[in-house]
């Protein structure tokens, strides 16, 4: 039991964690639309249906909902499905979740755990195409996780649901089909603010945001046929991000790329920037490069919508920049 | 005063353009939020408008351009994904805006367009046009937050707008009955003060006549209505959308795809009034549009990057930013 | 069954210590938006809760704990800023929440606490609790989003929750006349199946009443209440805060101070029943309470940088971040 | 005419620059709640009422009336008073005003101006003490400005009306009361996307943000006593920044502070130190500082509160840390 896996997707992951935190821990529920048509159907049989609140179209209300929940003895799971949504819950989101027990001196916790899925490539058009992850990232008092793998998806979603903080989710579209052998103990966790180093090398650190992991290992691939060995290092937890690892890579390789689906002007990989060039700066023999999505809308044009997200090759191109 | 001959036929026409538009995507470039069983509360209330109006649309948005009259192609070629769509294929088919014929964007965002058609009645009235504003939602829009905004605001300040509420029954897989306090959303109007009036939305001439009192009401001073058309729709929520549940019985889809077809429904309304002969005309007439429109798209070239750095801005400062590594990649 | 002397006393001192808890600001910490005016709609309503059922409150915040049963002291010591503040005087006036009366915290985010409320009757409804939750939220409130949205979910759902709408009639400098459709902000219940009552706010025991029914409903599993209790603020806004426009005439503040005090209507109340002794005993000792607890804030002191980071995180990780420059600044 | 100033407040300039635009294009109107309560009074006696809209609150909904009515030939002020409320306006700001232009193809302007105003040091706590300009970077579509003086408030905010495009204004309850001599030319506009240089010096930059400014020439003066010239310059426009102007004087001085009364973590202050780590990282001779309000909610004790902005201290000792 303890060390044995099974193959299942991300999505399945990500059901495996809720099924078995809302078995472990009957204060665990979930409330969002349709809850049933992403994913979350199985449930249905197993749990009382006050455990599975399919929501009205109240994205504010129904954060806010759970957050009251949260604060009066439930673990809420709220499924926000499309991240271009997340808006109309971010007063819910930052003015209470974030501040409840801070203005209350301590004596609230806000165990809330709110999920938002990216959209690539379905031409799904501006509004429904955003990376809102930066969003969170100046706020105090809220995590943030974007789990790439749907180990980690797993592993983090789980340790989401049993914080006692309000913990974002960050997903994305393209990983939810993503097959991989994940633990199956139960209490199989990955940690809040641990990153993780997907691939070791000592010629260029390439810090991978979300589901970006994947086109950043291809990249190390491709560059390791020319002799060239990047270290990957997968952030996972955005907030806190996991300074350490990223510096001690740093610190051994001198050259740091970072990639991000969001767009790039005011994005995480801009803070992981600025952080290594207040802390890292001595060990950086190159300027560091920032590989994301440039500042324009995301077109329904399938082909145009293609160009604009950090591939491979842009990826390659940036670290053989800085060699 | 009710609809006159040529302006049935108009009516008609519109509708048919609507339900034709959508079997041509089904066939030529299956994707969507299909209008097909709504036709008649989306062409009967925009029938009721002045070119010049304004209206609001949703996600489901083919039909509100079609039910105002626009061109056809440039929306098919919009759909398409095409240079040459309505929004050079920057939109698609959430948001097919033609805003020579009044629209001002089509809302994928549940509910965000509320508040803009209030906006666009506001506008009106502050620069002391006659023109109204027009706000196609959904039941499942009804309960976001904008809605009792958009309706407050609407009522204090007797702003020219007309609320129109496509009740089809659900959101997604969501029923009104298990997501609304009180299956009818007119009732909601009384809290602030606005009349609320049902209509059934399968019958053309019932939705033209609650939207032209409304607009009536609107166009002299008399502030805001709230029409709620009960319609259905006979596809899935979206086009070739996998549904893991069933939320509605097969029974019901069929009664209303047999019983309650609005273009059927209409066709025949207007072969007893002996207008058999136009209807056919219409027919052939719209057939041969929609063969055009597809092939007008099909043969459309794509936008390119540059098209949409033109978009961004209207008074662009220092774009596109060359560091974004865009033009690198272009 | 109605209120039994020893809680009309209750009721009437909790009104008292509101008053008197906000004449002792006025005169030792002159902050914040008081409640002065308004003391039987609160006091009222929270007489017919038990102390685990669950209440959340506004900016106007001081009168919710108050009327809820909480302990004077550290509330006085919160808006002193101080340590020893129920919130350790991180919150502040505009806060004041009481977690071991049933508070789950003030929203100074107008119409923010409606969703917490009602997510407290679902917390409730889910652990098969018997427990209610009650929602005091302003006129002003009731144009926000969240309340239909709040709403709505209670009634699908016929969730415990009692919506407790304090009317007194302005938001800021913006009245109910100029800023909602129509002016009972009860008669916005029925669009959500949600009964919606009126009662007259300056009377403590028919506020109690209409609060007793509501709350039988709720814990009876008959769903929420919209309650609407018109009262009306007899000071400023907010306290010493400038306003440059006149919103409402002297006429009108003098009559409410004058005719409708609700402290001194229910004191006479109680007088007729003869219970004037136990009201002049409740009176010294309400004195009393105050005179300590401004003391007690006094001699407070003020919190720490470590408290503050203390209450950031249940779980913090890798927090407080050493980078942040604050524990250098420490 | 064209030369001569007059002396007026911050908050002065602003309804001197709302008062002209209104009476030069009668399409200019205002939203908001209470709005004769924050400066506005005087315009009711000087305007049609349709054109100053008193709003009920409604945060997301009278942003959207603005949008709307920007759509449809009128160019809104909406003022949303406390910057703190702005996340609710958010989705209305994102989802529409910065998209509509670009999923309508080019058919839509959005003219409309947005502004708020964040509050210090009068114990609102922490649901009214946002700075929430990091929030709109990352969004593209939007322009965004924080001015620090009478005069560039007055610029910017007419430029803003002015300007065809969604425009966010940013201000500080403590720079409302500062007074200056402002031109009084009807047609003076600052431009936006350039930033000033408020003082010269070769020896170190110190980019400031929105009101920071005061506190960066004040350390400026302080480590000029020392010897040290620092440059000063003010951003003024945060989206799109004047990144030519911060690159000049970074090859300069080689050494770069930056100043931000925001959260430090995803905050303009990294993206200027991102930007500047990528294309000027050669000129750098010395780590980036980023001196900004630690990651912690705003306190309503205002003890605790005066010790988390950055001070004249705080950034001349940052200075000093990269001499
Ligand atoms: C704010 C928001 N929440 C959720 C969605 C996802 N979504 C798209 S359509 C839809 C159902 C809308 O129902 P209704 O308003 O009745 O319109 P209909 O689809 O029936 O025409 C939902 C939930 C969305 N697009 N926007
Ligand atoms: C979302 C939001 N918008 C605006 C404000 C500013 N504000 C504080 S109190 C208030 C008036 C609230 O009126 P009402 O709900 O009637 O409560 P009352 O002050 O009358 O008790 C306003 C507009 C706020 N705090 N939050
Ligand atoms: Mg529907
Ligand atoms: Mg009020």
């Amino acid at each position: 039991m303890r060390n044995s896996t099974r193959k299942m997707t991300y999505l399945q992951a990500i059901n495996e964690a809720q099924r078995e935190e809302m078995h472990r821990d009957e204060r665990v529920m979930m409330i969002g639309e349709d809850i049933a048509v992403y994913g979350a159907q199985a449930l249905f049989e197993e749990f009382d249906e006050k455990r599975l609140r399919n929501a009205p179209i109240s994205e504010g209300s129904f954060t806010g909902v759970a957050i009251g929940a949260a604060l009066t003895g439930l673990r809420p799971i709220v499924d926000l499905t499309n991240a271009s949504f997340i808006y109309l819950a971010s007063d819910q989101i930052i003015n209470q979740a974030a501040k409840l027990r801070f203005m209350t001196g301590g004596q609230l916790k806000v165990p809330v755990v709110i999920r938002a899925c990216s959209y690539y490539g379905n031409g799904t058009a501006a509004q429904h195409a955003d990376r809102p992850w930066p969003f969170f990232m100046n706020v105090p008092g809220l995590k943030v996780v974007a789990p790439a793998t749907a180990t980690d998806a797993k592993g983090l979603l789980k340790s989401a649901i049993r914080d006692d903080d309000p913990v974002l989710m960050f997903e994305e579209i393209n990983l939810w089909g993503k097959r991989e052998e994940v633990p199956v103990d139960e209490d199989f966790l990955i940690p809040i603010g641990k990153a993780d180093i997907k691939r070791e090398g000592s010629d260029v650190t390439i810090v991978t945001i979300a589901g970006c992991l994947h086109a950043s290992l291809a990249a190390a691939e491709a560059l390791a046929k020319d002799g060239v060995e990047a270290e990957v290092v997968d952030l996972r937890t955005l907030v806190p991000f996991d300074r350490e690892a990223v510096l001690t890579s740093v610190a051994k390789t001198g050259r740091l790329v970072i990639v991000d689906n969001s767009h790039k002007v005011g994005s995480v990989a801009s803070e992981i920037a600025a952080v290594v060039a207040e802390e890292g700066f001595d060990s950086l023999r190159k300027p560091i490069q920032r590989v994301a999505t440039p500042s324009v809308q995301i077109p329904y044009n399938r082909t145009l919508e293609k160009q604009l997200y950090p591939t491979k090759e842009r990826i390659a191109d940036a670290v053989r920049a800085i060699l | 005063m009710s609809l006159d001959r040529p302006r049935q036929l108009e009516l008609f026409s519109r509708m048919l353009r609507i339900r034709k538009f959508e079997e041509a995507l089904i066939a030529h470039h299956p994707v969507g939020h299909l209008s097909i069983g709504q036709e008649a509360a989306i062409a009967g209330a925009c029938i009721a408008l002045r070119d010049d109006d304004y209206v609001t649309g949703t996600h489901r948005s083919h039909g509100h351009p079609i039910g105002k009259g626009a061109d056809i192609a440039p929306l098919m070629a919009e759909i398409f994904g095409k240079k040459t769509g309505i929004c050079k294929g920057l939109g698609g088919s959430m948001h097919l805006t033609d805003t020579t014929k009044g629209l001002i964007g089509e809302s994928a965002i549940v509910g965000g367009g509320l508040p803009l058609a209030t906006g666009a009645a506001l506008s009106a009235q502050t620069r002391g046009t006659d023109q109204v504003s027009l706000c196609f939602f959904g039941d499942g829009a009804a309960n976001q937050g904008t809605f009792g905004e958009s309706l407050n605001m609407a009522s204090i300040w007797k702003l020219p707008v007309i609320f129109f509420c496509e009740n089809n029954g659900y959101a997604v897989t969501t029923s009104v009955a298990k997501s609304h306090g009180q299956p009818d959303i007119a009732r909601r109007g009384d809290g602030y003060a606005i009349p609320g009036v049902i209509v059934d939305g399968q019958d053309a001439e019932a939705v033209y006549e609650a939207t032209r009192e409304a607009v009536e009401r609107a166009r002299s001073g008399g502030g805001p209505t709230l029409i709620e058309a009960k319609t259905y729709r006979f596809g899935e929520h979206a086009h070739s959308l996998a549904i893991p549940i069933s939320y509605r019985s097969d029974e019901e889809i069929n009664h209303y795809k047999t019983e309650r077809d609005p273009v059927t429904l209409y066709r025949a309304v207007l072969a007893a009034r002996g207008l058999g002969a136009d209807v056919e005309a219409i027919e052939a007439d719209v057939d041969r549009i929609m063969d055009e429109a597809v092939q007008f798209a099909r043969e459309s070239p794509e936008p390119e990057l540059q098209d949409m750095l033109d978009c961004m801005f209207s008074n662009p400062i220092n774009y596109p930013p060359r560091f974004e590594g865009l033009t690198e990649d272009a």
